[in-house]
């Protein structure tokens, strides 16, 4: 196969994957606001491209930490559409048995290892994680390294400064993204960061920062190849910083008021997919028809997504505690609400 | 011919008082994530930064441990500051400040100087939010001495608590409920100050006392409500603070019903409802007909899956169930 | 013919599991300030970073939420992290990652992934820390579900339940204590494993029943030996695990005994002797002579000085008055 | 009054108060190894020209807040050395009364707000400080600012990264000192820090930083003088390192095996303290006779402190309760070990 060839069927990956995401997130949209989903739901509609160049650039052996905004990293990682959507519906049939939501994604077998919704949270448990690849295995362009996705806002916690300060000391193989979408609920990066140029952060560890386009997936995934790479190779963690917006608000409640109608028309202009659609019209890796098939079998995918939670069963409050520890041990609490304490005399 | 007294939330008798007392002291001020411009996640500051400005109002960062210790740093000089963490789970990040620090400033120091701030946060599970979003760890800051921690049910209680909280020279964590926050309720106009740590007997009855608090209060009155109509008579107190417990209260009442039922929406074992009945025990043993029962959520992460999180959570159903349950053992006719 | 067996400290048994837990099974690892070059504040880990090099007994800097969290992390590749947070005081730098990530990560993604780590710290007043680096919030672990907690007493159990909490596959915070580390014991030779989630009988008697742990047993094996010599009999049982908690044990105990008293070091209220008592009301009501009483430490932050210190921390003699004054009530003879 | 007259009374002044912290903590060891301190006890052997340059810099309407290594800043910051040994002892008349001991400095109307045992937690307090002091007052040259003296080890904790944070985007007259001794506890400052130049971590939050010779005290005073005049004046907050080196192990009990002879034999070729010493003779600011007369002093001084220490009362068992609330309330627990519950029906 040329390069050309290989580039123009990755480049229409990348937009496949980029429509498949903007149509689940619509359509998780409206089942939220149909009641089918529940508690918090936050979405990565103008954040595609991110994601997308993002999960490109991570292999099979690469594990994979993120916030709560992570249905389109699940859907680009290789989760089937139907059971990530099965997991905001709260089915047993969910990628978290129904027990995590919207913001806890998670395949063991496809590396994903979990959205997470304390802010900051993830981070130290990749740097654990990375860690573990560190003492089991030997550097190498094949060996295996974390991708530790947080928000912009996410950068003024400490556990980001804790953890990147020990992935530098220990030369762990690991790369922290930060999609900056310029926003953390209301507040705009400035007000948030002293220093709002994420990507110099880096500098409090010797962590070298490189800040990269989030609209355009090619760059994206050539930014995180490249740290990546020194991440396998050698043991050096890096710092991306994607420069994305989220073009709605910060939840699927959120009205997002607190931005001005013309900062929400640029960025509307912007939306990295169509964007990225007439690039690859212009560069004629896509046709108007072949773009449009792309689409339809999103819409496709996406349905029958929903059509597979919707028939999926519900976890039975039997299942309580199921999972309650991986380990048995005597004497484990198992009662509901009211019941007598159980002491087995 | 007097007009039904208007009825407000608990959301706005929170933001009412928010504003008399910013309005009151100058040294009142507010810090927390998204309180202004985003008007508060839970919309309890909403206006409070057009009205007072951002120096008084302020957004901070998201770094729970740097802006909960701030508030302690400029309640040492004297300032009253209000803290809003957006939920009890993420007070987790700040409670080396709250612990460590907050509570030990004036007595570690040989009492030189007060901090008088407030910490506010609403805990409780049943919206969904799964296992990290959806706790109920009052237990812990009620364990430690140092803190005054409030727990009101109702609009009411929720002004003149959080008054007293802003008024309070010490460290007050100021425990909220996301399911409380619709509910509705008269709320006397004027200024009104609590006194912490004072419980309150919100219904009377006769034959066996519900001890609860928060969330659980309303249900309480409700299942007390039911009871009525078929002629058994609840008593209900509401804690409403959790340290210092005021025990005087509930003991008080149980050894008048000789019945009594704990009524959490915390886990089970080490809950708030341990302390309630370890206190019968010493002040109610020879009043108690029958053994103490906690009513109190299952002792497992919280799932997301509804089916899951409503069996895991205690509910009206469970709390009159496990009323029947004590009547019945002591042989209790109406 | 046979020799006195060797006695050898607390200290000693953890450093000696810790070696062989090492040297069994390579994903093992230490993680923890001070515990490589400065061999451990308490010297648990003396001697480890030369037998096993710094990629295996790793030194931190000061970071507790992102070492502890980088030990979580690491188990789920299926590393066996054992951390060492230098006193209980500051893992409240790193509750969060223990408990809004360790302990819910199994649980809350659906089973798929164990979180096999060992989180160790003593706990314990009485070496005029002060307030902050004196404390027992044993407690707050114990209220949640998936931890396990688990506080040996003896050299004995400080070996064979670190060696369970090692292979155990669920995250265990195993409570150490400043006062246990010199106090000695008979070591079994040999590969020893404990069943977590058991309480032991460690002294029988039929008069009254002394529950504690950690610590507290020794106290209460020391009362249970005064008062032996006046012919009464205290039975005393070490709870060992605070979660899961082994209600049978104990239950089973006070209806034999019919008295109960608690010794705990942490605060009173909300404790963990809350549980105990409260579950005491529930499986032991009939057959108790008089109410559960609990011995525990002043509510106050923890004085330097040392007359305060002592007058704020429960001792043999504050334990040996309740058992007094609860064989008294109850009209007891020896 | 010449200013040289001045200078070199200032600069007696300092040795003066150097020498005085030297004899305080040489005898606090002593005191420790004769069971009259317990607890912890770190001393400040080694830092006196840090402490004391820092201190002189400080007015009176300034506020300090410093770590558990807290003697010398309580001495130079104008406690009486009797009350502090007192604290030490654990008496009535102690700065704390007695309840806080060695770490615990503490004098309110000395605006000096505490001594923290709890590794970088006196960080967010003192940026709070300075949120105070900026909310009630203008900026200007005599406005007051906060000084927060931290460990080069306390830069890796996560409270250190959100308080400076928080510190740059609201502007705060704040500057955070970091007493850079090359340890914490036993780990050097390169095995625990991705970037040991400590100083420049002021750049995630674009605060400037510096750097200063922690053994001599007027470099010291110099450098911390000028960012506190930017923080009293332009509210700008300053990140200072001051290389010093602690002479003893990390705690009197600590033997600190972990140096090489050969760093201990540079360092106490570098101490301090008879280095000011010789550079004033030298410079004819004192004679080896007032030289001597204020070490004299300072030995007199320090036996005066032991003395009153010695003879101040313990703390009374009944007064356990005094300060376990700034306000009363009803219900507050007063139960000694084994007391029935308090419960007045
Ligand atoms: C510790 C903690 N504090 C606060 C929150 C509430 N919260 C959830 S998301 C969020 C904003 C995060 O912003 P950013 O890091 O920019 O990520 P984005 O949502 O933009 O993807 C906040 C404050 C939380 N979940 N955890
Ligand atoms: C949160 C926390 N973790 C650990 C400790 C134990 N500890 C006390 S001092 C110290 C070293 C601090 O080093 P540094 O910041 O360089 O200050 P120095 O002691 O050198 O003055 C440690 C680890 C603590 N007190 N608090
Ligand atoms: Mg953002
Ligand atoms: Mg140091």
């Amino acid at each position: 196969m040329s390069e050309e060839v290989q580039d123009a069927r990755q480049l229409t990956d990348y937009y496949a994957q980029m429509v498949l995401i903007r149509r689940f997130e619509l359509v998780a949209d409206q089942m939220y606001k149909r009641a089918r989903i529940g508690g918090y739901c936050h979405l990565n509609l103008g954040e595609e491209a991110t994601v997308v160049g993002l999960m490109a650039a991570l292999r099979e052996q690469d594990y994979l930490f993120t916030t709560y905004r992570d249905h389109g990293y699940a859907l680009a990682r290789g989760m089937e559409p139907g059971r990530v959507m099965a997991e905001l519906f709260g089915k047993s049939t969910g990628v978290a048995k129904g027990r995590g939501g919207s913001m806890h994604m998670f395949d063991a077998g496809l590396h994903m290892l979990g959205g997470y919704g304390i802010v900051g949270g993830q981070i130290p448990p990749a740097t654990g994680a990375a860690l573990a690849l560190a003492y089991r295995t030997t550097a190498g362009p094949e060996a295996g390294a974390v991708l530790c996705q947080l928000g912009d806002g996410t950068t003024n916690i400490g556990a980001f400064h804790e953890s990147l300060n020990l992935a530098a000391i220990w030369k762990l193989p690991i790369v922290y993204a930060i999609v900056n979408n310029r926003l953390g609920m209301g507040t705009a990066v400035e007000a948030a960061s002293g220093e709002p140029d994420l990507y110099k952060r880096g500098a409090s560890y010797r962590i070298p920062g490189e800040r990269v386009d989030g609209n355009d997936p090619v760059a994206v995934r050539q930014g995180a190849d490249a740290m990546l790479a020194r991440a396998r190779e050698e043991r050096r963690p890096g710092l991306l910083e994607l420069m994305s917006y989220r073009l709605k608000g910060h939840s699927v409640v959120d009205p997002a008021k607190y931005r001005s109608q013309s900062e929400v028309e640029t960025a509307q202009a912007a939306d990295p997919v169509p964007a990225f659609r007439a690039r690859l019209l212009q560069a004629d890796v896509l046709t108007e028809e072949s773009a449009r098939a792309i689409e339809d079998d999103a819409e496709e995918k996406v349905g029958a997504a929903v059509a597979f939670a919707e028939n999926s069963p519900d976890p039975a409050p039997s299942e309580l505690f199921d999972f309650a520890y991986a380990q048995d041990v005597p004497n484990a609490p198992r009662a509901l609400p009211g019941d007598p304490l159980e002491v087995e005399l | 011919m007097n007009a039904e007294p208007a009825q407000i939330t608990y959301r706005q008798a929170l933001n009412d008082t928010l504003r008399a007392e910013l309005t009151r002291d100058p040294n009142v001020i507010l810090l927390g994530e998204e309180i202004g411009k985003f008007e508060g996640s839970y919309k309890i500051t909403a206006g409070l930064l057009k009205e007072f400005g951002p120096e008084r109002v302020r957004d901070t960062p998201i770094a729970e441990e740097g802006f909960v210790g701030a508030a302690i740093g400029a309640a040492m000089l004297g300032l009253r500051p209000v803290v809003e963490i957006m939920t009890l789970n993420f007070s987790l990040i700040a409670i080396d400040q709250i612990v460590n620090h907050g509570a030990k400033i004036y007595g570690m120091f040989g009492g030189q100087t007060p901090v008088p701030v407030v910490i506010r946060f609403p805990g409780g599970g049943g919206q969904q939010l799964a296992a990290t979003h959806s706790q109920n760890l009052e237990v812990w800051y009620a364990h430690v001495p140092g803190l005054k921690v409030i727990a009101p049910s109702t609009p009411a209680d929720a002004k003149a608590m959080l008054t007293a909280a802003i008024r309070d020279d010490d460290p007050v964590i100021f425990l909220e409920n996301l399911a409380l926050y619709n509910t509705k309720g008269v709320v006397p106009d004027g200024e009104q100050v609590a006194e912490i740590g004072r419980a309150a007997v919100v219904r009377e009855g006769t034959d066996l006392t519900v001890i609860t608090y928060s969330r659980g209060t309303l249900i309480a009155l409700e299942v007390a409500r039911r009871f009525a109509e078929e002629g058994i008579s609840l008593e209900v107190v509401d804690l409403r603070s959790l340290r210092p417990l005021d025990r005087a209260t509930f003991c008080e009442s149980v050894r008048r019903t000789s019945r009594a039922v704990v009524l959490e929406d915390d886990w089970l074992s080490y809950g708030i409802g341990a302390e309630i009945s370890a206190t019968l025990m010493e002040c109610a043993f020879d009043y108690l007909d029958a053994p103490v029962r906690r009513v109190a959520a299952a002792e497992v992460p919280l799932p997301y899956a509804k089916p899951l999180e409503l069996a895991a959570l205690p509910d009206a159903e469970d709390l009159a169930r496990v009323v029947r349950e004590v009547l019945a053992a002591t042989g209790f006719r109406s």
